[in-house]
């Protein structure tokens, strides 16, 4: 119920911002509209939950930005150089997070960091598979994960 | 003129990673380097280069639209490098001969007709 | 295809997609978009969460046969382009607008109405097509 | 030079280099992965290209395009992607 | 007098394939709304064509925007006849439709496509806007892919599959030549164009232009040498398809090439050559291509071919009594092919055959019924004063006085080789004893079909052989009504009159 | 400009033919598409192009201030790639229907319905 | 007359419909329908003497030039009372000939229209409603041939005869088309006046050879006769009827009709004197070898036809009165035989000359009949025959320079058919009876009084020519342009020349009946020659133009798409090229309105070149196909660069989906065909290459052509004010244009059910087509 009323003020949200218009009218019939949609779409009920989010949202946004960055510049240095430093391997990461949103949203953040890339998740949702370019130490790659992303996503998330 | 600068500044840096990933897709040795290499650096160097048009109109609709592909790509760029990687992994791509490692050699396990995630569990959908 | 990443980011894609599609199909007469696009848009959401739930989920969201939509999105269009002939006997097609101006929609008008025809053909179109050609595979 | 010239001379000659790169990678392959990950990125240049477009030519319209290459330019990866490992499954 | 009477046509059509379309799977529903629908239709359409008659042509500005800015319909006494014809044949393959089309086709959008069609057809032949023209072709082809391959049998697969390339690749030449005119002159409407065309300096790329158009409606007449998709085709679909496709399709591109040929394009010698030599082979190679055929409606698929080349030829000899030669033709070959194509049918539900070397008996088991069917066998013919008679006067007549002595023997050689194909046919499906066929079991046999299915097939072939019959015997009206169309056509100022209000 | 524009859809006309000459219903469709987009352009080249000058009228105005590119070959393009659309789903589908039931991929082989005798 | 003329077919159409009741018994009643309009017909006889000419005009297709304008003069009256008079015998012979028989009804059907369509032509005076009745006549002829319609030998001959006689009619519809062209009217009796310009006109020969075709053809002249002798497949009433005293004189009749408008030049005399006196004697020297009485007389019936337009062909006065003269002749007495063939057929079952004889011990009357019809047929006096033939020697005696070949050859004819006439109707009625006709009796009074009927007028009429004399003869050739009072029938003309010609005839006939006997052994020698045989030769032609049909059709039609296209791009190619190049030296391109090249666009187009080729150079599908998706997004992106944001949306949106369904359906397919056959390749790719130069050479000249942009500049500045929104393309979809969009998205909703039911529609085995 509760869920349902946030993504609807979402959603009427995004649909104000994009149409750039904020009148009544236009945040009435967003909020009408997305109402709608979410009647359309919605099945079972969903858990997330919002309102102690926003500080750690900021603090993880910036986590990532400097992650990207850092690895960005690591790949730059690969891709400049004329010599390959890559010790690629294929790692199963165990997992903690166990919502299928907080999954992908892990996947997703590996994913998106140069030189690693989630290839795929197991079955019972107990392994993530990751690519990387620079696997010195398994222990190392899985524990920098364990205690980057995935603590910070669990941090936002319960 | 500052905001020329700073569009100037933004636009460049993004347009740098766009050309890292230009370079890495062609130099990298194999399928999964070029997805590791790219797929990110592109989508920084765009998210950059879309700001900088978001500066250069400043307008709040323009900036709304700028932040709405922001977002979308950042959702839609990993996911689509999973699938690939998980479907050229499935489907032998090759690996680099220097790869250390493979936790997944051996995972998929064909059942049937299809080829299901590891460690298969055994209820199905009826797939698109 | 049988993965949890791209199921879930399809759930949080569909509804953004709709929207999103709505606004492109509302604007389509100031700015680039329209029905057809819109309509476009929409029905690639539905084609992404196919794609990542498997038809017999997206079927259920839908409720009815997309099949359904075209004859329904004609009837719109085509009684919009009829009803001047109707109502104030000028030709066919003729536009026919409400005079006060307003939000989001602009000037409220039967080409509106036949936009969003167009909006619900192209749904129903795509849809039936995908959908028949997924389950015949 | 003002903001167009530099524009119009550094970035964009840039972005289509990027692209050609790109291109190459899609001409040699090998494997279709690469053609489809080269492809994902010819579209994503893409969109680089239409925003800087759109400021050299005073359109922000021009974004609204950008915008629904990143919505549905993905479909396409997911529809490639489907289709590789439905080939292998055969 | 009503202008806005020029689109209720499409306007039923349209309504119709809506309304089937939300019936979809009720049908009987289907047949009885169809059926009703057509009958009103053709009431519509007579009352277009009587009031085109008496006060001239209608035009409708859709949207209300003044010509040529917005799309025009026009229903002068060429499209308003079209418009007739099309709402006869509609009643007629409508009716036999619900008698003969097996219900597992009824189920999957037979009628609500149908219609469709119709409201294509409709809408070419009223269109005064040459892009708008391309829409109406692309809604024509798009079901008449789709009536083709309903039911999806292999031999109608294979045969959709040239059809819809060749017809594909006739549209792209349309889109070409479009582009082509557009880049001449900025304008669409078919009116406004006579004058900006004329006034092209470039007389070189006018004629590249209307060449293109020749070829690209030239695929959709089936004329030689850009028939090859009908004789692959014609034949695979339901009886109904066929006679709907028989009667009007080949006939849209005439109409196309004669409207193009008469209201935008001069034709000039260079075209004129092209256009007869065109019309003689495809005389002759249609009709060289009846003789060896066995099927009954490969037959008559090759008769269609060999007959469009009359149509051709009155157009390329250009002179008012050629025109009106053609026009007649054209009303003549509808009525009469949509016919034939549900004799066929009729023959097949009796005989679960085609093959007229295994058909036979008709004469003695049915003699009413051939009797019947020998109405539209030797109208086709031309046997005077059946309705293929009256045509060729005007257009041997007009050969005489064109020097066109390549056309008359072709005429002669096409009317002589139908004469012999026909009496062969007569003589294999009718007289002959035929082979004992062996039973087909749950083969819907016309024998075991109810009275009311045996009447909604029979009645629309009684119907169409009055029609050709007063085609006949009413000669002096249909020649007066071709004159009058050839006069509008080759005086082409009274239409862009009536659509620019001058 | 134009000449490289005349030179692709001259390509695209040439390369969809050429595809729809080869055998196989794959590559036909292929070449009907090329050609359908080679069509698409040539209405968009003849009817003159202009860059940067999208034909949306500005915001704070009822008529065009500057230059624009001419709008209606836009809506006919448009009304054509759609039609194009539903005539290539279409073919897309015959030909997957056409290949299970014919059992080939080739059209050489598929030409029972023009033989007689 | 159109009252007389509808009656035949108003008969026939109540006949469809009431054919039950004229069964059996009733059926002499239908007779009453030929003699009513014989006597009518006859009532004419006084005025049409007294030099009249009765007129009917009825507008029927005015705007054509045809109208039903009737005109009655005296060769009209003369066919009209052959039609309706030997109709009323033949309508009651058939009553009991046919007796029973299951069809009859369609029989008298067939009959009625026949005898209406054969007045129509006789009666008109509009030459295109002459061709009508023509054609009508071949059509009921064909119904007639092929009546025992499960023979596939009376199907052949039905065929055969209609399209000989079917080819000439269009004959001479071009004919009359042309004449009606060069005369100003259809009208006979205008064209009359208007004789001499026809003539001179260029057109002179055209409109002679063509209506000579359609002459030669209908009444079976060498080297068309042969449908003839084939017809007489059709029962016996029918070759009494129309294959020897009506329909083959049609031509006799159309040849004799147009002798005052085109007669009198060389080219018409000496082609009908060389073709009717080829025809005479060679149909007559092969009445020598035939068996069958029937074949023996409808080669003599052609020998005659051959002597008619021999006759005509001489042209002088003499010759037409001996014309019409033979034309009642022949009608009394091929008639006669005819009848009596008929009954002979009947009561025995054969034909067969080699078995008949003694049938006079069983058939009396009958054969009276058939010693009167042979003696008029001979030529004896006092029988009207002998008057026919005195005239024949008369006009061909006076032929200066050729009189002694022709009157050879004349009497040659004649002998034979003496000969021909003694063998029908003497023959089988002499020597003793075969056992097996001991049984033989006679047959019902409706059939033998017929011929007996007949035979008797030859008689009378030889006895008293007066008759005939003024009443018919003279006005007949007075219709075909001659004074007619100058030459007086009579039977005795004295000792002169011509007398002592019918005596040699009559001796040399009647000795080559007493030494040569038909025998099967002679017929099957003459058929060693059939292969020079017209039949054979055009029967032949016939089995080569089918090869060469089969020919044809293959070669275009071969079944392959590949062919399809290249014929109909090599033909646009050829069209287009001559007229783009021939005309002019040189391409006018104006490069230097061409906007500048920037290096973005460059290396967007160069993308797009090379996806393009790489599309065609792709060996996996999913390869070409991805790079159908290069192509269009690097198509998209040039609708950014040249301002069509619109395009940019709709042409990413659909070439995403379009990559989908690919994907989808991909898969279900085989592997990629590629068959490398390098030649076939170089050609497509020439062929090509060719049509995308034409395309871009086209493009180029266009863009050199001044602008006009009015429409558009309309929806530019309207699309606010009016229409209410600002993205113009939009505006033109849902409003100006909004019809396009209309029936664009009915399209879409097409292609959808065309998808739904292709793939989910399975038809079950019972409701497939059958294969042929
Ligand atoms: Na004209
Ligand atoms: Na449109």
């Amino acid at each position: 119920m509760k869920n349902r009323f946030l993504a609807n003020l979402l959603l009427t949200f995004i649909w104000v911002a994009l149409t750039g218009g904020f009148t009544f009218a236009n945040i009435l019939f967003g909020f009408i509209l997305s109402y709608f949609l979410l009647f359309v779409i919605t099945r079972g009920a969903s858990k997330a939950r919002y309102f102690k989010l926003v500080p750690k949202l900021i603090s993880f946004f910036f986590y990532f930005l400097y992650q990207l960055i850092k690895a960005n510049v690591q790949v730059a240095w690969e891709v400049g150089t004329p010599k390959y430093h890559m010790t690629p391997g294929i790692v199963g990461v165990p997992l903690d997070v166990t919502s299928d949103g907080q999954i992908t949203m892990l996947a997703n953040m590996i994913t998106l960091t140069p030189g690693t890339l989630s290839l795929d998740v197991s079955e019972d949702k107990k392994v993530l598979y990751v690519y990387s370019m620079y696997i010195t130490n398994k222990e190392d790659f899985i524990r920098d994960i364990k205690n980057g992303f995935e603590k910070r996503i669990l941090e936002i998330s319960s | 003129m500052m905001t020329d600068t700073i569009i100037g500044i933004i636009a460049t840096l993004g347009t740098l990673f766009v050309l890292l990933a230009g370079v890495g897709i062609l130099r990298m040795p194999d399928t999964y380097l070029r997805m590791a290499v790219t797929t990110k650096a592109a989508t920084l160097g765009i998210g950059l280069i879309l700001v900088a048009a978001a500066v250069y109109f400043n307008d709040l609709s323009t900036t709304t639209r700028v932040l709405a592909v922001i977002i979308f790509i950042l959702l839609t760029a990993p996911v689509g490098a999973h699938l690939i990687g998980k479907a050229s992994y499935i489907t032998g791509v090759k690996m680099w001969e220097k790869t250390l490692m493979d936790d997944l050699e051996g995972k998929y396990r064909k059942t049937g007709k299809n080829i299901s995630s590891p460690r298969n569990m055994d209820h199905h959908r009826d797939e698109l | 295809m049988k993965t949890i990443i791209l199921r879930t980011a399809s759930n949080y894609m569909l509804p953004l997609l709709l929207i999103f599609s709505v606004f492109i199909l509302l604007r389509g007469h100031y700015l680039p978009g329209g029905g057809f696009v819109g309509g476009l848009i929409a029905s690639i959401a539905f084609v992404l969460h196919a794609f990542a739930n498997g038809l017999g989920d997206t079927r259920k969201l839908l409720h009815f046969h997309p099949g359904f939509l075209m004859p329904t999105g004609l009837a719109l269009s085509f009684l919009s382009g009829v009803s001047p002939l109707i109502f104030t006997g000028e030709p066919f097609m003729t536009g026919l607008w409400y005079p006060e101006h307003l939000p989001i929609v602009g000037n409220l008008g039967s080409a509106l109405f036949f936009d969003i025809g167009v909006y619900l053909v192209v749904q129903g179109v795509t849809l039936t097509i995908i959908f028949t050609i997924s389950e015949s595979t | 030079m003002t903001l167009d010239n530099y524009l119009y001379y550094i970035i964009l000659p840039v972005l289509s280099l990027s692209i050609l790169l790109v291109f190459l990678r899609f001409f040699r392959g090998p494997s279709i992965s690469d053609r489809v990950i080269a492809v994902d990125l010819l579209v994503t240049i893409g969109i680089g290209i239409i925003a800087i477009y759109s400021i050299l030519t005073h359109q922000p319209t021009f974004l609204d395009i950008a915008l629904i290459l990143a919505l549905i330019g993905f479909l396409a990866t997911v529809a490639y992607s489907y289709y590789i490992q439905k080939r292998k499954n055969r | 007098m009503m202008p806005q009477l020029v689109i209720y046509p499409l306007i039923v059509q349209m309504l119709l394939a809506i309304v089937l379309m939300f019936v979809w799977s009720k049908i009987s529903w289907q047949r009885t709304i169809s059926i009703v629908g057509s009958i009103l239709n053709l009431g519509i359409a007579v009352w277009l064509f009587s009031s085109v008659w008496q006060h001239g042509s209608h035009t409708v500005q859709a949207g209300n925007w003044q010509p040529p800015f917005g799309i025009t319909f026009v229903a002068d006494t060429f499209a308003a006849t079209m418009v007739l014809l099309t709402a006869i044949a509609g009643v007629a393959v409508s009716s036999f439709s619900a008698g003969s089309v097996i219900p597992a086709r009824l189920k999957f959008g037979f009628f609500p496509i149908f219609h469709f069609l119709l409201l294509g057809l409709n809408g070419a032949f009223l269109t005064g806007d040459i892009f708008n023209l391309y829409v109406w072709f692309e809604i024509i082809i798009i079901t008449s892919f789709v009536l083709l391959t309903i039911g999806g049998e292999k031999a109608q697969l294979e045969g959709a599959v040239k059809y819809f390339t060749l017809n594909i690749l006739a549209s792209i030449i349309f889109l070409t030549a479009i582009a082509v005119l557009y880049g001449l002159t900025g304008s669409l409407n078919m009116a406004d164009l006579a004058a900006k065309v004329a006034a092209v300096e470039n007389r070189t790329l006018v004629q590249v232009n209307a060449l293109l158009f020749l070829v690209g409606f030239g695929i959709k007449s089936a004329v030689f040498p850009l028939y090859f998709w009908l004789p692959a085709s014609y034949h695979t679909p339901p009886s109904a398809v066929s006679a709907i496709f028989g009667g009007l399709l080949t006939k849209v591109g005439v109409y196309a090439l004669m409207r193009v040929f008469t209201l935008i394009f001069d034709v000039d010698p260079f075209l004129e050559n092209v256009l007869l030599a065109v019309a003689v082979l495809t005389l002759f190679s249609g009709a060289v291509g009846a003789i060896v055929q066995k099927n009954i409606r490969k037959i008559f698929s090759y008769l269609v071919i060999c007959h469009i080349g009359y149509m051709i030829a009155g157009l390329g000899m250009m002179t008012e009594i050629a025109i009106a030669g053609a026009v007649f033709y054209l009303i003549h070959d509808i009525t009469v092919k949509t016919n034939l194509f549900m004799m066929s049918g009729v023959i097949y539900k009796i005989k679960a055959n085609h093959n007229i070397k295994k058909l036979g008996d008709f004469y003695a088991d049915y003699p009413k019924m051939s009797l019947l069917f020998a109405i539209p066998l030797f109208s086709l013919v031309g046997i005077p004063p059946l309705s293929g008679f009256w045509p060729k006067l005007s257009l041997i007549s007009a050969g005489w006085t064109t020097e066109n002595y390549m056309v008359i023997g072709g005429i002669i050689f096409a009317s002589f080789v139908t004469l012999f194909v026909i009496v062969k046919l007569w003589g294999e499906v009718f007289w002959k004893t035929g082979e004992k066929l062996p039973e087909t079991r749950n083969f819907p046999y016309f024998k075991k079909l109810t009275k009311m299915k045996k009447t909604q097939m029979m009645a629309p072939i009684i119907f169409l052989s009055i029609v050709s019959l007063y085609l006949g015997f009413g000669a002096e009206n249909i020649q007066a009504l071709s004159e009058r169309i050839a006069f509008e056509l080759m005086d082409n100022q009274e239409y862009i009159n009536a659509v620019l209000r001058k | 400009m134009e000449i490289l524009l005349a030179i692709i859809i001259g390509t695209l006309y040439a390369s969809g033919i050429y595809m729809i000459l080869r055998r196989s219903l794959v590559k036909l469709i292929i070449g009907i598409i090329l050609l359908g987009n080679g069509a698409n352009l040539l209405i968009f080249l003849l009817g003159r192009i202009a860059k940067g000058a999208p034909p949306i009228i500005p915001e704070d105005s009822k008529v065009f201030l500057d230059a624009y590119s001419d709008p209606l070959p836009q809506a006919l393009i448009l009304t054509a790639i759609v039609i194009s659309f539903g005539l290539q789903s279409f073919a897309i589908v015959l030909v997957k229907r056409a290949h299970k039931v014919v059992k080939t991929d080739d059209l050489d082989e598929m030409n029972a319905t023009d033989e007689y005798s | 007359m159109l009252t007389a003329i509808l009656s035949g077919f108003v008969f026939s159409i109540f006949l469809v419909f009431a054919g039950k009741f004229l069964k059996g018994k009733l059926a002499v009643l239908s007779a009453l329908v030929p003699l009513a309009l014989f006597v009518y017909f006859l009532s004419f006889l006084p005025q049409v003497a007294a030099g009249e000419v009765i007129r009917q005009e009825i507008a029927w297709v005015p705007s054509l030039g045809l109208d039903l304008n009737f005109s009655l003069d005296g060769l009209s009256l003369l066919f009209s009372l052959l039609i309706t008079g030997i109709g009323f015998l033949v309508f009651a012979y058939t009553a009991e000939y046919l007796k029973n028989h299951d069809y009859l009804d369609r029989f008298y059907g067939y009959l009625g229209m026949f005898m209406g369509a054969m007045l129509g032509l006789v009666l008109s005076d509009n030459l295109l409603s002459m061709f009508i009745f023509w054609e009508l006549t071949s059509i009921s002829s064909f119904f007639l041939i092929g009546f025992n319609n499960t023979s596939e030998a009376s199907r052949k001959s039905a065929v055969l005869a209609l399209a000989i006689t079917g080819s000439g009619g269009f004959l001479l519809l071009a004919g009359a088309l042309l004449l009606g062209n060069v005369a100003g009217s259809y009208d006979i009796s205008e064209m009359v006046g208007l004789s001499s310009n026809i003539i001179s006109s260029d057109y002179y020969i055209w409109i002679v050879i063509l209506l000579f075709g359609a002459a030669f053809t209908k009444s079976a002249q060498f080297p068309f006769h042969f449908w003839l002798p084939g017809a007489m497949k059709a029962p016996t009433p029918v070759s009494t009827y129309l294959h020897s005293a009506t329909m083959v004189k049609a031509g006799i009749y159309l040849l004799l009709r147009f002798t005052p408008v085109l007669g009198g030049e060389d080219i018409w005399n000496t082609t009908l004197i060389t073709v009717g006196g080829i025809t005479m004697f060679y149909a007559a020297v092969h009445t020598l070898f035939r068996t069958d009485l029937k074949g023996v007389l409808a080669y003599s019936t052609i020998s005659v036809l051959g002597l008619l337009v021999f006759l005509i062909g001489l042209g002088t006065q003499y010759a037409l009165t001996a014309a019409a003269v033979y034309i009642v002749v022949h009608a009394l007495y091929k008639a006669t035989l005819f009848l009596i063939t008929g009954i002979i057929d009947h009561e025995t079952g054969t034909r067969d000359v080699t078995r008949l004889s003694g049938l006079r011990k069983v058939m009396m009357p009958v054969a009276v009949a058939g010693l009167l019809a042979a003696l008029s047929s001979a030529g004896m006096p006092p029988f009207v025959g002998f008057i026919g033939k005195d005239l024949v020697y008369e006009s061909t005696l006076e032929m200066g320079n050729w009189a002694v070949f022709l009157t050879v050859l004349a009497i040659a004819t004649n002998i034979l058919v003496l000969y021909a006439g003694f063998v029908a109707g003497i023959k089988p009625f002499t020597g003793p009876l075969p056992n097996d006709f001991k049984k033989v009796h006679l047959p019902g009074i409706l059939m033998w009084i017929p011929p007996v009927i007949l035979a008797l007028l030859g008689i009378i009429v030889g006895i008293f020519p007066g008759i005939i004399n003024d009443s018919i003869i003279a006005p007949v050739v007075n219709a075909v342009g001659m004074e007619g009072s100058a030459v007086h029938l009579k039977l005795w003309h004295g000792f002169n020349l011509v007398l002592g010609l019918s005596a040699i005839t009559l001796a040399t006939g009647i000795l080559l009946y007493a030494v040569f006997k038909p025998s099967a052994k002679k017929e099957r020698g003459i058929a060693r020659l059939d292969f020079i045989a017209p039949l054979t030769l055009i029967t032949n032609f016939g089995h080569g133009f089918k090869a060469f049909s089969n020919w044809w059709t293959r070669i275009f039609q071969n079944g392959f798409l590949r062919n399809y296209v290249s014929t109909i791009i090599l033909f646009l190619v050829v069209l287009v090229g001559y007229s783009l190049f021939a005309d002019q030296n040189e391409i006018p391109i104006d490069l230097s309105s061409f906007s500048r090249m920037t290096y973005y666009e460059m290396i967007i187009m160069g993308i797009m070149f090379l996806a393009i080729l790489f599309v065609v150079g792709a060996r996996s599908r999913l390869t070409a196909v991805v790079a159908m998706g290069v192509v269009g997004y690097a198509i998209c992106l040039m609708f950014v660069i040249y301002s069509a944001p619109d395009l940019a949306m709709t042409q990413f949106s659909i070439d995403t989906l379009t990559v989908i369904l690919f994907v989808l359906v991909l898969s279900s397919l085989p592997k990629y065909l590629s068959i490398s056959d390098y030649r076939m390749k170089a050609v497509d790719g020439i062929l090509s290459i060719s049509f995308g130069v034409l395309i871009t050479f086209i493009a180029l000249e266009v863009l050199g052509e001044p602008v006009n942009k009015e429409v558009s500049d309309f929806y530019a500045e309207n699309a606010y004010v009016l229409a209410k929104g600002k993205n113009v393309v939009n505006v033109i979809l849902v409003d100006f244009r909004g019809v396009d969009t209309l029936m664009e998205i009915s399209v879409l909703t097409i292609a959808a059910i065309g998808v739904f039911s292709l793939l989910k529609l399975r038809l079950r085995r019972d409701d497939r087509e059958l294969k042929d």
